[in-house]
């Protein structure tokens, strides 16, 4: 029985195999953000593509057959980890070639949640330079011919996100300090909120999968209301849902709070061909809008 | 050997075991008209997959075995008994012990809120990365771990059906003779059920609850159609899931859909019914329909 | 008020349990409500395909969407019926397993699309509560109003067609139409539960409810009216728990509430109730102990030709081979209702007590009497089926046996059967 | 065709003069031709012929499985036929549905049903009433009259899971009564009911043959054909033979009916032998 149906895998497998497969990058990357940290390093000099596109959200995101093959067939896969790639999380660990960036963050350094590590690491810049240490190790380790080119490349965007992180403080420091309230539709933004100094609350948990309970509802309603908070935020890659639940309820009890005008990226970052499409261009787009929408006096 | 056909060896034949090992059981449950057992067991183990995982310290993925189980017989007694009890119909009762169970399931993993335990794992099925999943005991690597637990549950599956043939046959058709005969009809009953859940846990924590349902009772309704012996029932179930499988991976792979691997191998289980239904030679549509234009004329 | 839920999650909530309770009586009389199951799953595909098609996520459009899907679901499960010789549940399954599987693989490719996510559609499987708004309940109000109207008005023709549909078709009313309607009734009614509480606990919140409120009453009417109200009942008590305790989301927390009803109800129903029925069975037993021992102390008379004097335990339960324990216990029993007293160290009846013993021996003969007439049983095997029959044959049965033998003197062994007082009886004798 | 329609929805009970004059006309009660049903390819009636005549008691009589219970099924159109036609009074069942009541086998309905005595019996009203109405007091009187005249009005707010077998049976009847139709067709009224019951389910078919009402009951006891029942149709898969019991109930056609059967031809035989005796 078992040696017939190990024929048929094999039989079928010479069927399937001699089609023309699409071999995909040398680097792979699950996210946008893992890729563009990837991008940067390379330089152009290998190949880099990410699995999910803008708007997907990494908690959900179920791997396609494409998607396995491009993993299987890269040089080096570089992932978020933490858990971030829900449903891929078990198998990206047990891919030989695989590094997870998260790895390079101090454990110190990362916050929890019931005993989870909370993933949304790039939100703070400064864990953000340590998570780009760990992928410009994994490729030097990859791709030894180009480690030279790759360390300077390195460098250079270190130096521009140490940049960034500066600008992002400058930025929120003119929100005033009672205002500095970030509702978002899942608990993304608690690492932003630590390193910047904003109180965030998430309408879902960490993992976009979980329910929430009318309790913390109410909670953030009761919050939104007392402190007059302006402004609640929508992501790309989430519904829109709890947001305009909470908006709704607000409304009722007399608080007009909005939704920002434009949506945060806070799982994934947007088409290539844009300013937000690129790491240090969503951080500033997330930080704007934080901004405009918190600064300005009602 | 090439990695891309290792890979794929590995996925078609951890389906191929699911599809086997849910087969010969399934066969009686849609024999035995419990069909949807399958779907409610899938659903109301999830406290006991919870439970399990609280338990167990090191969150070993075979940790949730043992408190699954028990909960997917626990499910099967509390209906049982909700049914004997006469006051509600086996349909009421089971429509009413599984989302209680689930629920209480999801109440328990909000209250947790342990990442791993991600319902959509659970749900949606990883048959893509069973290769890459693997089982490691004492340290040491011994394969994928879905092959393992697919194959010891074929085998077990194997030897109750082979093993109470005659038993799960009578108990089948004529559980009023069985319990005349001394066959414990009851027993072979629970048997049954335990072999049912134990089996959904398997193929559940390697290829996610929806090929469970799917397996368990497409391959089966199919091959019911086409034949009146039970043996060759459950033979032909079983190469109706593995055809499943195939057809499945094929279309799951790029060309075709680039989709998710299980939900397409339960579509083509549902696809390989619809050709099965229209053109069954005695029990097929298109042949009830063209039969019941000419009647024999009885003797 | 933090410890109440907000307006329009209870009123939400209120038109879901009540629409549930309603539609889920007319499903569980008509053992459909599995088919609830499958339809919540059928719906997936439909949802998804709206989505993809329109690029909408509005609500009307993904549950026209699903209305679509879990209509085909009800034809093709009919149809699978009706042609092949797969029976109700194995079409369920078939139809559930694939429609859900095609909906996944929809769900799958959807997420390639910019802002695929953002539908929402996987809210469709969990559900949450939380999340209801006022358009979303304005929505669930015009679909729960038109079910719950359509039942009133087609009350009649509901509930012959879920009692007899054969008859109903005979008198003429539509019966496939009429079976259709309650199909999108319940098509209806996961609709607009979907969003709410999910696929897997719509089954249960249209189950549960129901189930109570069967317990509770005997007529159709009621129990519809009943179910509806403990459905709201449960879904505000699942929203106050969800309100209260940090980290409960409500569907689960509302499920589980009407499951508990529903096991309560079970328990502690007046009549339907296993309490209920455990107690009559124990007062059953005790009154077939007493009346045991009334007729134990009859035969002991009987045999001694002696009525007023007092047996010892051991003479009584030498009778039956009880123990000594039991008989005391019971002869307590016999003395708290006034039937027997103790005197000299033995037992002895009251007057009372002696005619009842009396009249259950000759209820006794008299049935097997019956039984060696009628039945024509050998006269040494009616014994045990009197025994079991003296302890419920009413009066009037009584008298119509009696009429039918002819009011006899003695029972098939020959023994006479006794009428009147035995004191009065053996005191003359004596 | 002014059968029955003049009484329906009146109050009073028809005398038997006025209801003989209802239930009589030009064409026989019902008429079956070339009637074939089949379930599946398997053929389970071939080719009845059968024209029943007014105002009998008839019995339908055959072993399991012969189709009985198919053949009343199909006069009401709950089954399709293959071929051929069944009439009413002349006409096709769909335009004559009120002139007749179905009674179906007490098994096939759930006695769990949260429903009283009262409101199964106001069933029989329903096809009346029609669309959306519901019954009132009108109905609701009649009905308990067709309670008394089974002799189960005591019942009329019982729950239906607390009657017995014989009480269901008679419970069923009175629906069919508060039909008020001209033909009743019944499954086995008489199946597991006591002797009371029997004896006044009897009396009713009786009473309701007085009043010109044909009535045609699938039957099992052959023992009491001959008391019960003025005729009688044998069938099996075929139409063996139908008509007077004197003439058709003869050991010939039961044998022809039951094959090779030895416990019921021992039985028929028996019954024949005490007829010819002049035994009840």
């Amino acid at each position: 029985m078992v040696l017939s149906l190990a024929g048929a895998v094999i039989g079928c497998g010479r069927y399937v195999s001699s089609k023309p497969a699409p071999n995909g990058a040398e680097i792979v990357a699950t996210t946008g953000l893992v890729a563009d940290l990837a991008r940067r390093v390379s330089g152009g000099l290998v190949e880099v593509e990410a699995i999910m596109g803008p708007g997907v959200d990494p908690h959900l995101y179920q791997a396609k057959a494409a998607d396995r093959r491009k993993l299987e067939n890269a040089k080096l896969v570089l992932y978020n980890g933490l858990h971030l790639e829900g449903t891929m999380s078990e198998m990206l660990q047990n891919l030989p070639h695989a590094r997870a960036v998260a790895e390079g963050i101090a454990k110190h350094q990362l916050l929890y949640a019931e005993g989870q590590p909370d993933p949304h690491v790039w939100f703070d810049v400064k864990l953000w330079i340590q998570a780009l240490g760990a992928v410009e190790a994994a490729m030097c380790d990859a791709f030894p011919q180009h480690a030279d080119a790759f360390r300077k490349n390195a460098a250079d965007y270190r130096t521009e996100l140490q940049a960034l992180d500066e600008e992002i403080r400058r930025a929120l420091a003119t929100i005033p300090p009672q205002r500095r309230v970030l509702i978002t539709a899942h608990d993304a933004f608690r690492y932003f909120g630590r390193a910047y100094g904003i109180e965030v609350i998430g309408l879902q948990g960490i993992s976009t999968a979980d329910e929430t309970g009318l309790k913390e509802m109410q909670r953030i309603v009761e919050r939104v209301v007392r402190d007059r908070i302006p402004a609640i935020f929508a992501e790309t890659s989430v519904p829109m849902d709890g947001v305009q639940a909470v908006v709704e309820r607000c409304h009722a009890r007399g608080h007009e709070v909005r939704i920002a005008k434009a949506k945060l990226y806070s799982d994934a970052l947007d088409r290539p061909d844009v300013p937000e499409g690129s790491y240090p261009g969503m951080m500033r787009h997330n930080v704007q809008v934080i901004v405009d929408e918190l600064r300005a006096e009602r | 050997m090439d990695p891309e056909l290792y890979r794929m060896s590995v996925v078609l034949l951890t389906g191929s075991l699911t599809a086997a090992a849910t087969a010969l059981v399934g066969s009686f449950l849609v024999l035995r008209r419990m069909s949807l057992i399958g779907d409610a067991i899938s659903h109301a183990i999830l406290p006991g997959v919870v439970l399990g995982f609280l338990l167990s310290t090191e969150r070993h993925p075979l940790a949730l075995f043992p408190t699954a189980a028990a909960t997917g017989v626990l499910t099967v007694w509390l209906i049982e008994t909700l049914f004997r009890s006469r006051r509600l119909s086996e349909d009421a009762s089971t429509a009413v012990v599984f989302p209680a169970l689930f629920a209480l399931g999801v109440l328990l993993i909000s209250r947790i809120r342990y990442v791993d335990l991600d319902l959509d794992c659970v749900i949606f099925g990883r048959i893509e990365d069973v290769d890459r999943r693997p089982l490691i005991l004492l340290g040491t690597d011994l394969g994928p771990r879905a092959l393992w637990m697919l194959g010891s549950m074929f085998v077990l599956d194997l030897l109750l059906v082979v093993g109470l043939w005659k038993e799960l046959k009578i108990g089948t058709f004529d559980p009023a003779l069985a319990e005349s005969l001394g066959l414990r009809p009851a027993w072979i009953h629970y048997l049954l059920m335990t072999a049912v859940s134990l089996t959904a846990i398997a193929a559940f924590e390697a290829v996610g609850a929806i090929l469970v349902v799917a397996f368990l009772v497409v391959p089966a309704a199919t091959a019911y159609l086409l034949t009146d012996r039970l043996w060759l029932m459950v033979a032909l179930a079983v190469g109706f899931g593995i055809a499943s499988v195939f057809v499945g991976y094929i279309l799951a792979s790029e060309p075709i859909l680039n989709s998710q691997g299980a939900a397409a191998m339960a579509v083509a289980a549902g696809m390989l019914f619809g050709v099965v239904w229209l053109v069954a030679p005695r029990h097929g549509l298109v042949a009830t329909l063209l039969r019941r234009r000419r009647l024999v004329k009885p003797e | 008020m933090t410890w109440l839920p907000e307006w329009v999650v209870l009123e939400g909530l209120a038109i879901l349990g009540a629409t549930c309770g309603a539609v889920g009586s007319l499903a569980l009389l008509r053992r459909q409500n599995l088919l609830a199951d499958t339809l919540a799953h059928a719906a997936l595909p439909g949802i998804c395909l709206a989505y993809l098609i329109t690029g909408e996520k509005d609500l009307p459009l993904l549950l026209l969407g699903a209305a679509v899907s879990g209509t085909l679901g009800v034809w093709l499960i009919l149809a699978i019926v009706q042609t092949s010789r797969l029976k109700q549940d194995a079409a369920l399954g078939i139809v559930l397993s694939t429609f859900f599987a095609l909906g996944l693989l929809l769900l799958t490719y959807l997420q390639n699309f910019p802002a695929g996510n953002q539908a929402g559609l996987n809210t469709f499987i969990y559900g949450q509560v939380a999340y209801l708004r006022g358009d979303h309940v304005r929505w669930m109000l015009g679909v729960g109003v038109i079910v719950l109207f359509l039942i009133a008005l087609l009350y009649k023709e509901f509930k012959l067609v879920c009692f007899d549909p054969e008859y109903a078709q005979t008198l003429g009313l539509r019966r496939r139409l009429l079976e259709f309607l309650l199909a999108m009734l319940l098509v209806l009614t996961v609709l607009i539960s979907l969003r709410s509480v999910g696929v897997v606990l719509t089954v249960g919140l249209l189950t549960a409810p129901a189930a109570a409120a069967r317990q509770w009453t005997n007529r159709l009417s009621a129990m519809i009216v009943l179910a509806a109200g403990i459905g709201v009942v449960c879904s505000w008590i699942g929203a106050l728990w969800s309100q209260n305790v940090p980290l409960t989301p409500a569907g689960p927390a509302i499920v589980l509430t009407a499951s508990v009803f529903m096991l309560g109800s079970l328990l502690l129903a007046p009549r339907r109730g296993v309490l209920a029925e455990w107690l009559r069975q124990l007062a059953h037993r005790r009154k077939v102990r007493l009346e045991n021992l009334l007729s134990d102390f009859y035969r002991l008379g009987e045999i001694r030709h002696v009525w007023d004097r007092p047996w010892s335990v051991a003479d009584l339960a030498a009778v039956r081979g009880l123990t000594p324990d039991a008989v005391r216990r019971t002869l307590n029993d016999l003395e708290d209702a006034g039937l027997a007293v103790e005197s000299d160290g033995g037992w002895q009846l009251t007057q009372q007590g002696l005619d009842e013993a009396a009249r259950i021996v000759r209820m006794h003969r008299l049935w097997e009497l019956y039984l060696s007439r009628r039945l024509d049983l050998a006269a040494d095997h009616t014994h045990r089926d009197a025994e079991a029959m003296e302890h419920v044959l009413t009066p009037e049965l009584v008298a119509e046996l009696e009429a039918a033998l002819e009011h006899p003197e003695t029972d098939p062994q020959g023994k006479p059967i006794p009428r009147g007082r035995p004191l009065a009886e053996n005191h003359e004798r004596n | 065709m002014t059968q029955a329609a003049s009484v329906r929805g009146d109050n009073e009970e028809p005398t038997s003069d006025q209801r003989k004059a209802a239930c009589s006309g030009p064409f026989p009660p019902i008429e079956v031709h070339d009637l074939t049903v089949a379930y599946q390819t398997r053929p389970v009636l071939w080719d009845v012929d059968l024209v029943v005549p007014e105002a009998r008691l008839i019995a339908v009589v055959g072993p399991n499985g012969a189709g009985k219970t198919t053949l009343l099924k199909s006069i009401v159109g709950l089954i399709p036929a293959s071929a051929g036609w069944v009439k009413i009074y002349g006409k096709p069942y769909r335009e004559q549905r009120h002139l007749v009541a179905y009674v179906p086998q007490r098994a096939s309905v759930d006695w769990d049903f949260p429903t009283s005595v009262l409101d199964v019996v106001l069933m029989g009203t329903y096809g009346r009433l029609g669309w959306f109405r519901r019954p009132g007091r009108a109905e609701r009187s009649l009905a308990r009259r067709c309670l008394e005249r089974l002799g189960i009005a005591d019942l009329a707010r019982r729950q239906i899971s607390e009657l017995s077998g014989g009480q269901q049976q008679r419970v069923f009847l009175a629906r069919a009564l508060a039909q008020d139709a001209c033909i009743y067709l019944m499954d086995e009224p008489f199946a597991g009911v006591d002797a009371t019951t029997e004896r006044a389910i009897i009396q009713l078919l009786r009473q309701l043959r007085d009043q010109g009402r044909t009535v045609l009951a699938v039957h099992h006891d052959l023992q009491t054909i001959p008391e019960y029942f003025d005729w009688v149709v044998l069938l099996n898969l075929r139409l063996i033979a139908a008509g007077p019991v004197a003439e058709v109930f003869t050991p010939a056609n039961l044998q022809r009916t039951y094959g090779g059967q030895l416990k019921i031809l021992t039985q028929a035989a028996d019954v024949l032998l005490r007829r010819e005796e002049g035994r009840p």
